[in-house]
């Protein structure tokens, strides 16, 4: 479904992304994982658009859209929760979640999203007139992928979707994100909580430095010794 | 640390000796006449507005958009002082005396209004200083709107540098201590600040004060200088003005603030060439430059030993090639 | 310098052709301009072409200081006419003192601007020099107490008014001036003002200030200030119901005040000025006549004053024994006799034109009497 | 002795009440966990103690030499003043400013030299200054970050601007640290080092912590005692083990498996 | 009474001024928070692009309404691009600047080519130059036509900003565009939208005020512009109705002081009130004062 071939990407003078590429299949759970500073947030900002890179390219169903701005990767079914979940901090939970449907005119559908939306992350119902800026962290990022559902992604990045949460909502983060999978969407993640990530992905790649050093099933990394040792505590 | 401390004393001493020295025997010989004299007393006057802003709205992250209210208090305080005293002790005196009303009011304006933010306080500080005008423009003692006449003119070029000089090493010196790094911390991160133990209140007053207890200087510079002072000189389009220069410099260098002054006036000059086109011209330059330069023109570095051996080695290597073509 | 090209004199203009004010300026230099190039068509003085160099002083008093340095030091001009406004002027006077070269305004009013005063009064030396004066500053323009004073006597006397309101310009010395002079003479001759009001220039809606005189009684309404404003105030005034006479000064002579106003508004409104359109003088005529050609626009008092301006010093020059400033300085102050559109006139020892004062009454926007008074 | 007692504290935001009668007594040198649901309070707690938030009711009591001192509704920086320091759930270094800088920032309230000094600088500046600079550098050791000293501070990667955040902390000079997340955005490794790091300033400053934290390994390993806060009311306190056996707490928050590694 | 109630007239009609531009201010300020100096002198070019089309090519007021608003669409949309769009990631003051600069050189470009004289706009006449007394009150047609022009464009830009699409589009940039360009919102055309909508309601102002005080010169935006700017920052800028209510508070402040106090020092009361209830309200007369949540 998503191809990223060779991509390099530069921040002035700073190399972030040397020659990534990265397949992720239809219908599947791809990870992402690395350390602090590797370049796995860049790597989602260039595939969804708001990065050009230097040179590369990406492609969406083998087609190329390198060149595409953020707005028409939407259009075409890719759906992005940013780190650092970004909600829009004066609008209320119900606006935000309206905005991740902003390219949609189907109201009917949109209302069952929302439904189905709210019945993912009850608090949001709850909390539906709050500032969303004045949630808890792990409320936001509730709120962050409730929107990013809000538009029917066919694939949708999530970069650090665990972080901050409770233990309990993480479980519960990683069964959603399977559940989302397992009702028709693809979907890129980006984690710290390598071990989580490991066990719920199809496939899996480990960065570095700005270059992937590894790849391989969830299975087969999460019995690497060498990622055991790095990225597992263990 | 010390015995550094007193190497970079000296250094700065012996630059500013020789500046002074210079300018002082182009004098003496001719080579500068009253124009360019004119013209460096501008550019001393507004390096000290340019700095003593600076340190309020680029090192302690407060916009203002009053310093001309703060100058013309220090220009009248010492214009009306200076007429009725007109001797040298008087005009310093007047100068002080400006520069001490200038730093009341700023404390006592600064008191309530700073606990404004971003553009609410810059509407507050630009208030502050049109009531200051109005004040002025009606007010028996400075004659209005007809202005202050005939103010001695005790300013040379060796108060002028003085004044100058003085400023900027107090205030870059201040800026090196803790009580200024807490300061900078305000507008870093306010709220971080104030967890770190900074009263963010006491120094956003302070740095305010000495802002304009400085700008009060700047004006009695000017005072004594241009010896005639009408109210609409401190307009809104003045503070514009010395935030221009500060902006451009670049927000947070001091080194900036000293560079865009000499450029402005620069530009200035040379756009006296062009009377129906010079605001036409000035105001497209400064479009430009801030187009291409937003971070100003030092951004928030300053001109040190090591900028200048990267720029040397940076020459170097672009005449280096010309050799290797010739 | 001055004696690179021994076929031209160089004249500095230096006035105000940006910033606040930047609309007298530039119709000064208009008018000098179009003066300027009459002369030297006609030959120039003496076979020789006059130079304008012209500078712009923002509208700030220490700009005009550094180009009238600049002027001086640096383009060795024999003579700097401008800036416009009192302020500027005075800034500029010192350093024309210092490299004794005349400089002369067309419309800096102030009464110090001259000389010193003390108390409002000029003082004499005991050989009966006047104290103080400015050796090389010169005007063209009557001074605000000349002005003033002219407009409350004919207000207490032709027009009998014994209540008086002030609409002031506070933000320029000349309305600063013309409401202090008219104030103190109206007093003198019995009135009494009841209400001092003000703006600011760039103002547009006085309807607050006429709201609440119109509450008030009053004879008359005197308005130190200039066209643009008092254009608005004079509509605004007359669109409120006020229908009595409102006076004004020279800053009112402009076609531009008719078109501002409407013609029905302007009824019972009076100024004083340096000549009327009445006149018939084929000078003036002719003036208006050019300036149209020129500009496309009729000439205000700015664009007169201006004209005048340069005339006037021309005539130091073609009178000078040797081109240089000092037999210029001279020259100016003793011209006897000058004739311009603005009038005709001799300077006095305060280097103020002797000039008399017309009145003018409008009536449906068309001048309509007018009255030689003396102040 | 407790050296810091919190009483009855609750604030309210509107209508909805963050923090909620909160009581929690800590004693000297104690390391105490504080954790709970997202959006229990934990944070707002944190505000409170610290002055970014005024209390709607309740007190909250610091010792410090032997002297109790309530200091609920006080300014932030009289706060830090009095004993208490904090780290951030979102990052607020002082980011253009060198790793340096942020340090000897943090000890501003302990310097003494006047502003004649700092206008002039005289001796009494240097002096002082090079002491600062001095116990500054110790301090970045500590963290690991003396060879870093000249870096602006967002250059840092992310764990050691976390590191930094404590550093500046500990600059104040506190008796009692909070950090609220310090292990957020870690891996497994990294927090590894970061847990030993909180034991080994806590017994070197002879500190008392209470730290907010949702990583497990981190709590169970260094947490003598825990709070569990669930909407804004404490729901269970004790020691680890007793909180991991805890129903209300694992219905809560835990989880069933919990992986204490 | 009589006399009172006639200042309440003066004074909204000039607060119907101010808030007319005041939001313009707001719209730009909401979005991209730039306090945009700019926008008080395409105000001015909108005037004197109405003049251009009622004497020399005879237009009626409405026409040249819409020709000015039309060209200050495109001045507007065009000073966005040229000289705000390459500083979107700069800091905000170095957007500021830029902006003081434009405004400059619209300034004395226009002088340049117009000369920096005043200029009278047409009358009008017909039932358009009409009063009415009523109780003794006198209202002009135009008062009536500027305050219904400002209240109506000051309800169909909050429901515009509210209610639609593109509404929530420009909320959603303001807050972050990154997360905004991830929704599908496109931040440059709804930018860029927002400064056309601006700068047409500039573009109306300046042809309202040139007909109502027939008076115009290329400078004629700055005291509307600061007061207009100060009315958008009392009601709390940012905020639609923040901008009306702050252009009719000083509107209201300055007529009443030259009404029932001193004239001579009308800015500076205005400017006293405004600190004062900065003080009391940090955020404006409408604006919420949320401390950030840490
Ligand atoms: N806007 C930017 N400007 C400059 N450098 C950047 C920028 N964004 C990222 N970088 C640099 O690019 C590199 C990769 O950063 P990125 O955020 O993609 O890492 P990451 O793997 O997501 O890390 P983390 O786990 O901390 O989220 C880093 O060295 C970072 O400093
Ligand atoms: N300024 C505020 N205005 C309104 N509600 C607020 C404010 N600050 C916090 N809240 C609410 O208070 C509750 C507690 O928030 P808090 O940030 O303390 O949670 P937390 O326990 O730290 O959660 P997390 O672990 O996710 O960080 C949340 O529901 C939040 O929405
Ligand atoms: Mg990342
Ligand atoms: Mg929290």
């Amino acid at each position: 479904m998503l191809e990223i071939k060779n991509i390099n990407v530069h921040f002035g003078v700073i190399h972030a992304l040397k020659d990534v590429s990265l397949t992720v299949e239809d219908g599947k759970i791809v990870t992402l994982i690395g350390a602090n500073g590797a370049g796995k947030t860049t790597t989602l900002r260039t595939a969804s658009g708001l990065k050009k890179p230097t040179s590369g390219s990406i492609l969406l169903d083998g087609k190329d859209i390198t060149a595409t701005t953020p707005q028409a990767r939407v259009k075409m079914g890719i759906s992005q929760v940013p780190e650092g979940r970004r909600v829009f901090s004066t609008m209320t939970v119900l606006e935000n979640l309206e905005l991740g449907a902003f390219l949609r005119r189907d109201k009917d559908g949109i209302a069952k999203d929302l439904a189905t939306v709210y019945e993912r992350f009850p608090i949001l119902a709850d909390r539906k007139r709050q500032a969303a800026g004045t949630l808890s962290g792990g409320e936001q990022q509730m709120l962050a992928m409730g929107r990013a559902l809000m538009s029917r992604p066919k694939i949708l990045f999530l970069d650090e979707p665990s972080m901050g949460l409770a233990p309990l909502l993480v479980q519960e983060i990683f069964d959603i994100i399977k559940v989302i999978n397992e009702t028709g969407t693809t979907i890129l993640l980006v984690e710290q909580n390598a071990s989580m990530a490991l066990q719920i992905a199809h496939h899996a790649y480990v960065m570095e430095t700005g270059s992937i050093v590894l790849s391989g099933t969830g299975a087969e990394l999460s019995q690497s010794e060498e990622i055991k040792k790095a990225y597992l505590g263990g | 640390m010390k015995n550094m401390l007193q190497k970079r004393w000296l250094k700065t001493l012996l630059s500013l000796v020789a500046a002074y020295g210079v300018v002082q025997l182009l004098i003496a010989v001719g080579v500068i006449n009253d124009y360019i004299q004119a013209t460096i007393a501008t550019i001393c006057i507004n390096m000290v507005l340019a700095v003593s802003l600076n340190l309020i709205t680029g090192f302690t992250g407060q916009f203002s958009l009053g310093h001309a209210g703060f100058m013309s208090i220090g220009a009248y305080v010492c214009g009306i002082i200076t007429v009725a005293n007109p001797t040298l002790p008087g005009f310093l005196l007047g100068t002080l005396a400006g520069a001490v009303t200038a730093a009341v009011v700023g404390f006592l304006v600064g008191l309530p209004t700073l606990r404004l933010r971003g553009d609410y306080l810059a509407i507050a500080t630009l208030g502050m200083s049109e009531i200051i005008r109005i004040v002025f423009l009606n007010m028996q003692i400075t004659n209005g709107a007809a202005g202050l006449n005939g103010i001695p003119q005790f300013v040379n070029w060796t108060w002028m540098f003085l004044f100058t000089a003085g400023t900027i090493l107090l205030i870059v010196n201040f800026l090196h201590s803790s009580h200024g790094r807490a300061c900078i911390s305000i507008r870093e991160d306010e709220i971080a600040a104030e967890a770190m133990g900074i009263n963010t209140t006491k120094y956003k007053v302070m740095s305010f004060t000495i802002g304009a207890f400085f700008a009060g200087v700047a004006g009695a510079m000017y005072a004594s200088y241009f010896y005639f002072l009408k109210p609409d000189l401190f307009n809104f389009q003045k503070s514009v003005d010395i935030l221009v220069i500060v902006v451009l410099g670049g927000m947070g260098s001091i080194s900036g603030s000293i560079i865009a002054a000499v450029l402005l006036a620069v530009i200035s000059t040379v756009l006296q060439s062009f009377p129906e086109l010079r605001m036409v011209i000035y105001s497209l330059v400064l479009v430009i430059i801030m187009i291409f330069r937003p971070q100003g023109l030092m951004g928030s570095r300053e001109i040190s030993a090591a900028l200048f051996r990267k720029w040397g080695e940076g020459l170097k290597r672009v005449f280096g090639k010309e050799k290797e073509r010739v | 310098g001055a004696k690179a090209n021994e076929n031209e004199i160089k004249i500095g203009i230096n006035y105000e052709l940006s910033g606040a004010v930047a609309t007298y300026g530039q119709s000064s230099v208009d008018g000098i301009l179009m003066a300027i190039d009459e002369i030297n068509a006609a030959g120039g003085i003496n076979g020789k072409t006059i130079v304008p160099v012209k500078s712009d002083n923002k509208s700030e008093p220490a700009e005009a200081t550094t180009l009238a340095n600049k002027l001086m030091t640096q383009d060795k001009v024999i003579a700097i006419l401008g800036p416009a406004t009192s302020g500027s002027f005075k800034a500029e006077i010192p350093v024309a003192e210092k490299n004794k070269v005349p400089v002369i305004t067309g419309s800096a009013t102030a009464d110090d601007v001259t000389v010193d005063l003390v108390d409002g009064q000029v003082q004499y030396n005991d050989d009966g020099s006047v104290k103080g004066l400015k050796e090389y500053a010169f005007r063209i323009c009557f001074s605000d107490s000349y002005q003033g004073s002219a407009m409350a006597a004919f207000a207490a006397e032709n027009l009998s008014a014994k209540k008086a309101v002030i609409i002031k310009d506070t933000s320029s010395d000349y309305g600063k001036g013309l409401a202090a002079n008219f104030l103190s003479t109206f007093m003198e001759k019995g009135g009494e003002v009841v209400a001092e009001e003000a703006y600011v220039s760039g103002n547009t809606d006085f309807n607050g200030i006429l709201t609440k005189i119109k509450g008030m009684e009053f004879d008359v309404i005197y308005i130190p200030g200039y066209y643009q404003e008092a254009g608005l105030i004079i509509k605004q005034a007359r669109a409120q119901g006020i229908t009595d006479p409102i006076l004004g000064a020279d800053g009112f002579d402009s076609p531009t005040l008719v078109e501002l106003a409407g013609a029905d508004a302007l009824n019972d409104v009076y100024y004083t000025n340096h000549y009327s359109s009445l006149d018939e003088d084929p000078m003036v005529v002719k003036f208006i006549a050019d300036y149209t050609a020129k500009y496309g626009k009729e000439p205000d008092a700015f664009n007169a004053l201006g004209y005048d301006l340069a005339k006037f010093v021309c005539d130091g020059l073609s009178r000078c024994e040797t081109l240089d400033s000092e037999s210029l300085k001279n020259a100016l102050a003793s011209t006897e006799n000058f004739t311009g559109v603005t009038g005709s006139f001799s300077v006095d020892e305060k280097h103020n034109p002797v000039k008399s004062i017309v009145v003018i009454g409008l009536k449906n926007g068309e001048q309509d009497s007018s009255v030689k008074v003396s102040a | 002795m407790a050296i810091l007692s919190v009483k009855k504290l609750t604030k309210s935001f509107g209508g909805l009440t963050a923090v909620s009668n909160v009581n929690m007594e800590l004693q000297e040198g104690e390391l105490v966990g504080l954790i709970g649901p997202n959006g229990a309070g934990k944070t707002t707690v944190f505000n409170l103690l610290t002055g970014v938030y005024e209390p709607t009711a309740g007190t909250v009591t610091l010792t410090r030499n032997g002297k109790g001192k309530e200091i609920q509704g006080m300014k932030p920086f009289n706060i830090c003043k009095a004993g208490m320091s904090r780290t951030f759930q979102n990052i607020r270094l002082f980011k253009d400013l060198t790793v340096l800088d942020n340090v000897r920032i943090a000890m501003h309230q302990n310097v003494k030299y006047g502003l004649a000094s700092a206008f002039l600088h005289l001796p009494a500046y240097a002096k002082e200054e090079a002491q600062l600079v001095e116990k500054c550098m110790e301090l970045l050791r500590i963290v690991h970050l003396d060879g870093k000293a000249g870096e602006l501070a967002s250059n840092l990667p992310y764990g050691e601007q976390r590191h930094l955040e404590i550093a500046r902390a500990l600059a104040t000079d506190p008796v009692v640290l909070l950090l609220d997340e310090p292990a957020a955005g870690m891996n497994p490794a990294e927090t590894a080092q970061l847990t030993e790091l909180i034991s080994w300033i806590r017994k070197n400053f002879q500190l008392t912590i209470l730290l907010i934290e949702h990583d497990m390994s981190l709590v169970m390993k260094i947490c003598e005692r825990i709070y569990v806060l669930d909407y804004g009311m404490i729901i269970a306190s004790g020691t680890p083990e007793e909180i991991k056996a805890d129903k209300k707490v694992i219905e809560a928050y835990l989880g069933e498996d919990v992986n204490d590694a | 009474m009589e006399q009172f109630l006639q200042q309440l007239i003066n004074g909204l009609s000039l607060g119907s001024i101010y808030a007319l531009i005041a939001l313009g201010y707001t719209m730009v300020y909401g979005i991209i928070k730039l306090i945009n100096f700019a926008h008080c002198d395409v105000y001015m070019i909108g005037a004197y692009v109405g003049y251009a089309c009622m004497t020399y090519f005879h237009l009626g007021l409405l026409p040249s309404m819409l020709i000015a608003m039309a060209a200050c669409t495109l001045l507007g949309m065009a000073i966005e691009k040229i000289a705000y769009k390459p500083l979107r990631n700069a800091t905000r003051i170095a957007v500021l600047i830029t902006a003081l600069g434009v405004s400059m050189f619209l300034e004395y470009g226009t002088m340049f080519f117009v000369k920096a004289e005043v200029r009278a706009y047409p009358s009008m006449t017909g039932w358009m130059a009409q009063s009415f007394q009523v109780g003794g009150v006198n209202i002009s047609m135009l008062q009536v036509i500027i305050m219904a022009v400002t209240v109506i464009l000051m309800i169909l830009l909050q429901f515009i900003v509210k209610r639609t699409r593109v509404g929530r589009a420009m909320r959603a940039v303001s807050l972050d565009k990154d997360a905004a360009e991830l929704m599908g919102i496109n931040v440059n055309s709804t930018i860029s939208f927002t400064f056309a909508l601006g700068s047409a309601l500039a573009g109306a102002a300046g042809v309202l005020v040139g007909v109502y005080y027939n008076s115009i010169n290329p400078l004629m935006g700055m005291l509307p512009g600061i007061k207009a700017f100060v009315a958008a920052v009392f009601g709390g800028i940012g905020l639609i109705p923040g901008a009306m209510v702050g252009g009719y508070a000083i509107g209201m402040i300055e007529t009443m002081v030259d009404g029932y106090g001193n004239s001579l020092y009308k800015d500076a009361v205005v400017f006293a009130i405004l600190i004062l209830i900065l003080i009391v309200k940090p955020a404006g007369l409408l604006g919420k004062n949320t401390r950030e949540k840490v």
